[in-house]
């Protein structure tokens, strides 16, 4: 394990006083815990939106922390949800009297951990509404399960509702505007190489010189298929048509599209697979106004892309595009 | 006979054990989870033993009570809510009584239980570390006095029993038919966690 | 090897077009050439400039075409500088009348290809003006040699000589603002693991289980020492106290600081980095608004860090303030 | 005598030359450099190969231009300007003779070497290319014919030279004392092209 840290012990400590020491007229932390506000928290007469989850995936979810998206984040030890307490924290500081939204990932210790902080919450009198973000075709949608997994859609969910929040609306619409995405987004990732937690001090699962898997999630869980390592158009198409089957989209309709390496995938490698995700659009004719292309939603240091894909309608678009001006996502 | 010295043996041995196959558990985790599981655990029981040095208390459901506070609070992952929530209804259940029978203890163990299913929406057959506390619970429900050999072997059994089962729950759900074969992570800790109140209860008498 | 690409020839290429599709509002590629300009190209009555390289080093230098920063970018093979055919297709589109000015990171092929590219426009009748990067102060200085490497300060003078232009000043204007970027920022990187030109499809150098490698160029050149990997906080200690040691700075003094990570290194270990820098610069005093933290001028998949220093005085810091609106650097 | 044939084979032979070393020229440009000149000279040839099997020529200027030109537009990096620069300036000193003599071809050579040299800003003794095409022109300047054998001995042993040389220029500067004990790559690459030179010269008689 090769890491530019200090002690394993302090990584998340560290990571966010660095965050606030580089913007330090972003973001504020809340002395003791492991969460970022907006530097201005709370903003009296507007919905308050949380998030957080296991570090690791940065920028998720602090780089998102600002105006028109998230006004807290909550950091977890590597890849572990954050606890009760410190969501509560979260919660009380950027309340500002409209409630509070919760955009949680569909993972069951992120929903047992928020949904606790709800109750505390709750219990002081504050409003609070939650979401659930599972975006991860990878895995089988079924009621008798936890279900999919939330993964890079989550950071259109920080966007939209982020934008219905700006806008003064009540907590339900803000809610409602969250849901709204999460019923529309869907995304699929795949690894060429793992990640290794800094605390296990070894790599989640390992992968031959010529494999690669399909379906990983972003805390390096085992995806559905390993197979022999494939060109990027190939991958791109495995990906594109398990997504696009999911949505119920027709030829002329509008999408937002996330092209979101894991960690280690040079941009470069990045824009090729977009090269041919782009024309898979095309040949379904889905129009999308400007792909995002980077990294949003990672998994430490590992090698791989995911592919999301919202679609999008007048009103999600209208907040899309909506101005915010976070340390990772500037619109507008 | 759970007294408040039990219940505080009762949890460090749980540290022991968690300390002693942390590694096991980061393993486990590793194959159908997230490998996170034994660092987690060992996180909460060493901020647990820390709170238990500075602190006396006067009943075991005091002792518990501050003991779930640590793992709540402490853990995360899916983890902390379930042995926090567990904990939080067992002392519950003990109230403020001195000492607890055997009797009192599995009506506490009831409670446990049934705060790991509701926290985590959990059924029996599920591969989580519910398939250690229901089958537990339900073989010594009613006894009048617990016989710890026989409960020790009943946990390992039921960690057993997950190898086989398809999970629904938690990360392990994600890997569909491939999570069969391998032991829930979870189910593993618990093992630890009724292995450690065994002991307890056994050097006592 | 393992890239999420498909022919190895046809990386640059692909890489080419994925980014005009992602960005189609935002930039054009030239036909038949490696050159992407802004969407507007040209902009009359504004000085168009041109930089470019190897390719490899992404989002330098498409991410930074656009309104406030660069006309024009001209991609070379990986790690490889373009010809000059390239860059003179890319100084004609981008001339809006009032001349170009040419921002090249010191490298010999570098200079060499831009230089002749410099001859062929001046031939044709258009006005070129060069500047030449070298902030790395890993390498010796000396007039003896080709000099000191040019790495991420580049984008600094892209920033900063791209508002000058937009303010509408003259060529001789942007070239003054861009050589005093030039004289006052200095940079130096280490590495933790090399990465893999994709065409020699081995590693450009080894680093042992337990190495690091100190002043490691962005082209995988080796760098000044190797020694044992050593913690977060020690290594910013060496590259800041090089950087500043070469640097005219007193207390009190503003800079701004870019901490770059050269591929595959996690946002969370740039701020674990930037935390210990942040130290640093409090210690000497020196004031910094906010710390550029990210992927700016990377190496393929290198995974390691560099940090520069620029510093400021009120001229540059407006400029520095001033709008731009490109796909990797967004500001007001 | 260097006929439009001569050049041609010339330029062939360096092709071969150059694919057949490719590796090489990788390995010596990764140890001092940023292992792409193999790379580069081989996008280089095959792209200058292409082109002559399309295109005639009357004279080896046309022929030796048409070769920079492709170089310059294809090769990129240092190698690019400098080769393509040299094969310019050699074209432009053979005009449009049909026949070059050696001592023509001598005088051609010497053009391309300022031409390096003043593209490179290059001096002897920094480990460049130049410390090859230097030594070579000195060594046969003013000579009525050239001993070919001799001529590719004159090549091998610059290339030799320059192991011993800290470099000034190019990538390995960057170096310092760390480039001593490596043979320039560029270097190397040179002695090919005077390889190729000498081969199609003495097949030609
Ligand atoms: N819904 C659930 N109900 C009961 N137990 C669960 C549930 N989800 C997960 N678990 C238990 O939690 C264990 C994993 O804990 P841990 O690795 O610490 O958390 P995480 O999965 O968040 O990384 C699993 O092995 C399983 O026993
Ligand atoms: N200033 C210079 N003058 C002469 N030759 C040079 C100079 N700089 C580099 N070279 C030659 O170019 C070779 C490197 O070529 P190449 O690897 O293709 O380009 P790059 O260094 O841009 O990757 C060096 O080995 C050296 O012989
Ligand atoms: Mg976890
Ligand atoms: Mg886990
Ligand atoms: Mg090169
Ligand atoms: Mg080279």
């Amino acid at each position: 394990m090769k890491k530019l840290i200090n002690h394993v012990d302090n990584i998340v400590n560290e990571m966010l006083d660095g965050m606030t020491a580089a913007h330090p007229n972003r973001l504020r932390r809340l002395e003791g815990t492991t969460v970022l506000v907006r530097k201005d928290a709370p903003v009296t007469g507007k919905v308050g939106i949380v998030s957080g989850g296991g570090s690791g995936h940065e920028p998720a979810h602090a780089g998102y922390v600002g105006p028109g998206m998230l006004d807290g984040a909550v950091a977890g030890e590597v890849f572990t949800s954050p606890t009760p307490d410190q969501v509560f924290e979260a919660i009380k500081a950027v309340d500002g009297g409209k409630g509070v939204l919760l955009v949680i990932k569909n993972y069951t210790g992120d929903v047992m951990n928020f949904e606790m902080a709800a109750e505390l919450a709750e219990a002081e009198g504050i409003k609070v509404r939650q979401v659930v973000v599972n975006d991860d075709v990878a895995v089988e949608d079924s009621s008798f399960t936890s279900g999919r997994r939330g993964v890079a859609g989550t950071v259109l969910v920080h966007k939209i509702a982020g934008a219905k929040a700006a806008e003064g609306a009540a907590l339900d619409d803000v809610h409602a505007a969250a849901e709204s995405v999460i019923k529309n987004v869907k995304s699929m990732g795949m690894s060429l190489s793992p990640c290794t937690v800094p605390a296990a001090g070894k790599p989640g699962f390992t992968l031959g010189e010529k494999e690669m898997e399909i379906g990983t999630g972003i805390h390096g869980e085992p995806g559905v298929e390993r197979t022999d390592i494939k060109p990027a158009a190939e991958t791109a198409e495995i990906l594109f048509n398990k997504v696009f089957q999911e949505m119920n989209m027709q030829a002329g309709d509008e999408a937002a599209v996330i092209i979101n390496g894991l960690g280690s995938t040079p941009l470069m490698e990045l824009y090729i697979f977009h090269h041919a995700i782009d024309r898979l659009l095309k040949e379904k004719d889905i129009r999308v106004e400007e792909a995002v292309v980077g990294e949003w939603m990672t998994s430490l240091e590992m090698a791989g892309v995911s592919f999301t894909m919202l679609k999008l309608d007048d009103t999600l678009k209208k907040l899309l595009d909506a101005p915010s001006n976070t340390v990772s996502w500037k619109r507008g | 006979m759970i007294t408040t010295g039990t219940a505080e043996n009762w949890m460090e041995n749980f540290k022991e054990l968690i300390l002693q196959n942390k590694d096991e558990l980061t393993t486990l985790d590793q194959a159908i989870g997230d490998g996170d599981h034994g660092i987690n655990m060992a996180r909460g029981v060493q901020e647990m033993h820390a709170m238990l040095q500075e602190k006396t208390f006067e009943t075991p459901g005091a002792l518990l009570k501050a003991a779930a506070m640590v793992f709540i609070s402490k853990i995360g992952g899916a983890s902390g809510p379930l042995y926090g929530s567990a904990l939080m209804k067992i002392a519950a259940e003990a109230g403020d009584k001195a000492e607890l029978t055997d009797q009192d203890l599995l009506a506490c163990l009831e409670a446990g239980k049934k705060a790991v299913q509701q926290r985590g929406r959990a059924e029996t057959g599920e591969k989580t570390m519910y398939d250690v506390w229901d089958p537990i619970i339900n073989t010594f429900r009613g006894e009048e006095t617990i016989d710890w050999k026989a409960f020790k072997k009943a946990a390992e059994q039921a960690v057993d029993s997950t190898v086989d089962m398809h999970a629904k729950k938690g990360r392990a759900a994600y890997l569909g038919a491939r999570s069969i074969g391998h032991t829930d992570p979870g189910a593993f800790s618990s093992r630890l966690f009724f292995e450690a109140l065994a002991d307890a209860a056994q050097e006592e008498n």
